[in-house]
C-alpha cells in the first residue's frame, strides 16, 4: 500500500463510512434535496432541520462510495449550530480545499473540524465528486430555504 | 479447421513494446491496464501512420484536385477498403462514424427521418408507426438502448426488452415470444460489456428474418477480440468503435448491406453527400457518401486502417484464444475470493475476456481505487449499463478487461489484489 | 486600440519551419499551399500534444476512476477551458462535435426534437411549426443550408434566403424585409468561403433580437483567422472546426448559450450524456455532456487546444492583418489577369485571405490542374456552395486561400502561374 | 511546365475538348442519360443512336473541364459501328486504361483509337472521373436499351 492510499482512506474515514452519522430520513425536514454522481450511479438524500436561521441537525440517506458515505456522516458531526450563513462558508471553504489538490487550505481545522480527514481526496480528482456529494446537498437545501423566504 | 495456436506470455511481452502507455509506472507500481473494454491503448505503428498522413499528404478529400488532395483520398478510400476487409463487408457498405454511440443514432435518426416521410417510397421499411415494436435487450449499453427509447418517443412505436437470465444470457424462450409480426428492428450487443457474454447471433437473425424484422449489431467488444465476418452472420447493421481496438479516439465505423444504405434517408447533411443543391432542395449521394457530411475523420481512418493491419498480423483468431484464456483465469481467480461475486457466467463457461465483480460490503469505487493504488487499471461504475447492473441487484461493479496485450500475470496482479480489498476496508469482519 | 504588427514574410518563413507538410516538394517543385480554406496544415506542437497523450494517458474520460483516466479527463476539460477562453465564452457553453457540420445538424435535430415534443415545456422555444420561418442566405456553405431545408421539410417550417448582391455582400434591405414575426431562427456564415466577404453579424443580430429569433453563426472561416469573441457578438449559437485551424480532422466546436444548451433537447443519446436509465426512460445531464454521447473526441480536443495555444501565441490580430494582407494582394493580383473574374468583392474592399476566380474559357479543373504542376495547391470546384456559384452565373471556380503560414512569395507563385493558364488552353486566342 | 502535363494535356485533347465532335442533341433518340461529377457540378447528357444492335452515332451535350469534354468527343469518333457487346468492351478497357495509373493497358492502340490520348490521366487519380463520364453514359445508355429488350 501507497502512502497516499493511506492518506486517502484515514481510519477516521472508514470509521464514519460505516457509522454514518446521521443515516436515517426523519418524516419531515425543513429542505430536502436529492442529489446523484452519474458516474458510478451513486445517490444522497440530504434533510436540512433549521430553526431561527440556525442548522439544528442534517439527516440523510444513500448508497455509494465510504468517501461519500463518510463525507456525509462528517457532515452530520459538523452541521448543527452553524447559521446558513456560517454554514455556506464551511461548504465553499471544503470546496477550495477539495481542489487543493493535496495543498491544503487555510483555517482549515478550525472551520472544518473532523471533515479535514478528507484532505487526501483532493489528490485524487475523481473522486472529489464523492467527497462533495453531501455537502452539494446541503447547499441545495439553504438555496431552498432562501428561495422559500 | 484447425485451431490457431492462442498467444503465450513471451509473445505478448514482445507486443507490448509495441505500446508506449503501458511501459509506465503507477503510484511507483508497473502500470496493468486491465480497461480495454473502455478503451485500448496504441501501437506505435498506428501512431506513426496518423502522423505520417499529417507530414505529407494532409488535405481535403474527395473536394480537390491538387496532388496531396489526391493522394489524402486514396489514403483514405485505401483505409476503408481495409476495414471492410477485415469484418467481412464490401466498401460500399462502411460507413465512418465518430463513435459506435454515433452508428446507432444515424439508424435511429435515419428511421426516424423516413417515419416523417423523407427519403420517398425507397424508405418505406424503415417507416415506423404506432402498433410497430423495437426489440432491445436488458443487457445494452445505454448506447444501444437510449437511441432506441427516444426513437419510439419520436415515432409512437414501442420499445421491448428481452431479459437477461440470472447467469447473464438472454432468455431466448421471451425472445422466441417477444419477436412477432409487429417487430420492425431487433438490436443486441455481440459481447456484453459487463458480463463477457457472447449473444446468439444466429437465432435471434433467424428469429428476425423470420417475421421480416431489421437486425442490428452492437459489435463495440466482438470486432477488437475475435474473427468478425458480418456478411456471414447476415445482419443488416452493425456498430463499433475504433478506439476500443488499438485506433484512435474519434473513429467509428456503421456497416449497413448496401441496399439498406442506399434507401435509409440521409441522418448528418451538409458538404460531400450531395449531388445538386438549390436553395430549396437537395439531392443525396448513394452511400458510404450519403451518410460523410461535412470534413471525414480523415487521419483517424487511415489509424484505424493500421490498428486493423497490426491486429490482422497478430491474428484475430489467435487473439481470441488468448484473451479466452486470460477470461478464465479472471473468473477462475475472482469467483475463488471469498465475498466476491461474479455478474454473469461462472467458471466453466466460454466468454470473452472481461469480468465484472461485486465485492461484498465494499462500493466499486472503492475496490477501484485500492487496485489504482498498485499500478492496476479496472472500470468501477455501471460501465454505462444501469439496466443490467439493476438486474443483478447492484449499482455498480468493478469490471477487469483484457486484450491482446495482457499477460497471465496482469491477470494475477488483479486477482491477487482484489483478494486483499476486503480486509482493507474492513468488510471481512 | 493600438493596431497589432502585421506579420512579414521574414517571420512567417520561420514559422512555417513548424509545419512539416509545408516542407515538401510536388512534381519538382516547392509546395505552395494555398488550400487552407478547405482545410489547414498542423504544426509539430499539435501532433506531439496528441502523441504525448496516447503515449501518457489514454484512457476513458468521466468513466474511469483510476490514475490515467483522471489524468484524461483532466486534460480533456482543460482542453474545453482552453478553447472557451479563445473564442469568449463558458466552458459549458463549448460541446465537442466531430466537425462543423455536425455542430449545425446538432442544433437542426434540437429543434426537431422539440418539436415532436422532446424535452417539454423549457424546449418550447425550439418548436417550429407551418408558418415559422428560418432565414438562411443565399451564400452558404452547404452545411449551413442542407441541414436547414432537412429541418423545414420535417417539421413544416418555411425556409427563407437572404440574397446576395452581385458584390458578394448580403442584401440588407432584403435582410430588413425577410426578418419577421415569423422568423424562428437566422443562420449566416461569419466570412464567405467563396467570397472572403464578412457579414454585419451586428446588423443581423439586432434585426432577429427585435423579433425574438434565434442566432447561429457559421464561424469556420473566421474562427481561423481573426479575433473572435463571441460573447460579445451576441450570438446564440456559433460552430467552426478544428481542421481548418492547425488541429487534427475529426474534431469541431459547438457554442451555444448556457441557459439554450441547458433547454435544448439532446441529439445524439447514449452513455456519459445520462443522469439515470431505466429500460423505459432516461434523464439527461445539462450541457455539455447532454451533447457529449459515448467515447469523444478526446485526442483531438486536446490537440486543438494546443493548435489554439499556437495560433494564440502568434496573436490572432496579427494574424488577421497578415492574411487581409494577403486577400487584397491575391485580388489586384488576380483581377489585373485579362479574362480573369474575381467572384464578390473587388480591389480595396476589405476581405479574408482567400479569394475565388472564374477563368474565361477554362474550367476550374483544368485551372487547378495547371497549377498543382507548378506544386501551387488550390481548390477548384463549387466549394459546397452551389447556391452562390449559380447566383454568378458558373458552376465552378478556382480558389486560392492562405493562412499564417504563407508568403507574400506564395501569393504571387499563383499569381504568377494564373496568368499563364488561359495561353496554355488556348483560351486567348 | 513539368513533362508530367505535356502528356495529360496533349494537343489532340485540348483540340477535341474546343471542337466536341458530336456535341449538340437530337430531338429523339433510341437511349439517353444524364451523369453528373458532384465534386465540380460537371454534367453530361449522352443520347445513343442505334439500329439491328449496332450503334450509329453518339451525340451530347454538357458543360465541364478539357478531360470531360475532349473524352466525349473521342467517344462519339469511336463508337459508330460497334455492337452493343463491342462497346461493353471497348468501355470495360477504357477503364482499366484510367485505372492504370500510366502502365496503359494490352491493345489499347487497336481498340481505343484516338481514346487512348486520354492515357496520361490515369496518373491523375482525381481527374479520372471526368475521362469516364461519357464512357459511363453510354454503358447507361446501352443498360437501358437491354432493358426496353
Ligand atoms: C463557411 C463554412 N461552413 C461550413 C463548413 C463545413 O465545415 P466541415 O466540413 O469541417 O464540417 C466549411 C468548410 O468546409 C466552411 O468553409
Ligand atoms: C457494448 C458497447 N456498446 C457501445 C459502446 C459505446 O461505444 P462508444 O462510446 O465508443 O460510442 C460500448 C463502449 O463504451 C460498448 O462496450
Amino acid at each position: 500500500m501507497s502512502g497516499d492510499l493511506a492518506g486517502l482512506y484515514q481510519q477516521v474515514i472508514l470509521d464514519h463510512s460505516r457509522e454514518k452519522h446521521g443515516f436515517g430520513l426523519a418524516p419531515t425536514a425543513d429542505a430536502s434535496s436529492h442529489q446523484l454522481n452519474p458516474t458510478c450511479g451513486d445517490e444522497l438524500t440530504l434533510q436540512l432541520h433549521a430553526t431561527d436561521g440556525v442548522i439544528g441537525s442534517v439527516t440523510w440517506e444513500g448508497a455509494g462510495c465510504s468517501i461519500s458515505m463518510a463525507s456525509a456522516s462528517l457532515l452530520h458531526d459538523l452541521a448543527p449550530g452553524l447559521t446558513y450563513d456560517e454554514a455556506r462558508e464551511r461548504i465553499a471553504l471544503f470546496r477550495e480545499l477539495m481542489q487543493s489538490r493535496g495543498a491544503g487550505v487555510e483555517d482549515e481545522d478550525e472551520l472544518l473540524g473532523d471533515a479535514i480527514v478528507l484532505e487526501g481526496v483532493s489528490k485524487y480528482v475523481a473522486r472529489v465528486k464523492c467527497a462533495m456529494l453531501a455537502w452539494v446537498a446541503l447547499e441545495a437545501d439553504l438555496a431552498q430555504l432562501d428561495a422559500a423566504h | 479447421m484447425e485451431l490457431a495456436t492462442p498467444l503465450a506470455d513471451a509473445e505478448v511481452l514482445r507486443l507490448r513494446r509495441d505500446f508506449p502507455a503501458l511501459n509506465q509506472q503507477v503510484h511507483g507500481r508497473d502500470l496493468v491496464y486491465l480497461d480495454s473494454g473502455a478503451t485500448s491503448q496504441k501501437p506505435v505503428s498506428v501512431l506513426d501512420a496518423e502522423r505520417s498522413f499529417y507530414e505529407h499528404e494532409n488535405s481535403a478529400v474527395h473536394r480537390g484536385a491538387h496532388t496531396l488532395a489526391a493522394n489524402a483520398t486514396e489514403l483514405f478510400e485505401n483505409a476503408r477498403a481495409t476495414v471492410a476487409r477485415f469484418v467481412g463487408a464490401r466498401e460500399n457498405e462502411i460507413v465512418w462514424t465518430s463513435n459506435a454511440t454515433e452508428g446507432l443514432n444515424l439508424i435511429a435518426y435515419g428511421m426516424s427521418n423516413a417515419s416523417l416521410g423523407r427519403g420517398g417510397a425507397d424508405a418505406a421499411r424503415f417507416v415506423l408507426t404506432e402498433g410497430d415494436e423495437i426489440l432491445t435487450t436488458e443487457g445494452e449499453h445505454h448506447a444501444n438502448l437510449v437511441p432506441w427509447q427516444e426513437l419510439a418517443a419520436r415515432t409512437g412505436a414501442t420499445l421491448r426488452h428481452i431479459p437477461v437470465a440470472d447467469d447473464g444470457t438472454l432468455r431466448m424462450d421471451e425472445a422466441e415470444r417477444l419477436i412477432t409480426g409487429r417487430t420492425k428492428l431487433v438490436t443486441f450487443t455481440h459481447v456484453s460489456n459487463v458480463t463477457g457474454v457472447l449473444n446468439p447471433v444466429d437465432d435471434l437473425v433467424r428469429m428476425a428474418r423470420a417475421v421480416g424484422a431489421l437486425v442490428v449489431l452492437d459489435a463495440c467488444q466482438s470486432a477488437p477480440h475475435r474473427v468478425l465476418d458480418l456478411a456471414a452472420l447476415d445482419v443488416d447493421f452493425a456498430v463499433f468503435s475504433g478506439h476500443k481496438m488499438l485506433a484512435p479516439t474519434g473513429i467509428g465505423v456503421l456497416y449497413g448491406r448496401a441496399e439498406l444504405l442506399d434507401a435509409l434517408p440521409p441522418f448528418l447533411t451538409g458538404g460531400s453527400m450531395i449531388t445538386t443543391v438549390t436553395l430549396e432542395a437537395s439531392g443525396y449521394l448513394p452511400a458510404p457518401q450519403r451518410f460523410e457530411a461535412g470534413t471525414q475523420k480523415v487521419s483517424q481512418a487511415i489509424a484505424l486502417a493500421a490498428a486493423v493491419d497490426y491486429l490482422s498480423s497478430v491474428g484475430m483468431d489467435r487473439i481470441e484464444r488468448w484473451e479466452s484464456e486470460l477470461g478464465a483465469r479472471l473468473v477462475g481467480g475472482f469467483s475463488a475470493i471469498p465475498g466476491v461475486r461474479v455478474l454473469g457466467p461462472g467458471t466453466g463457461v466460454h466468454r470473452a475476456g472481461l469480468v465484472s465483480v461485486d465485492v461484498d460490503g465494499v462500493h466499486a469505487h472503492d475496490v477501484g481505487q485500492f487496485l489504482d493504488d498498485r499500478g492496476i487499471a479496472v472500470r468501477v461504475g455501471h460501465h454505462c449499463a444501469q439496466p443490467l447492473h439493476r438486474r443483478f441487484g447492484v449499482t455498480a461493479s468493478t469490471r477487469a478487461s483484457a486484450y491482446l496485450y495482457n499477460t497471465t500475470a496482469d491477470v494475477d496482479a488483479a486477482i491477487d489484489a482484489l483478494a486483499g480489498v476486503r480486509a482493507f476496508f474492513g468488510a471481512s469482519s
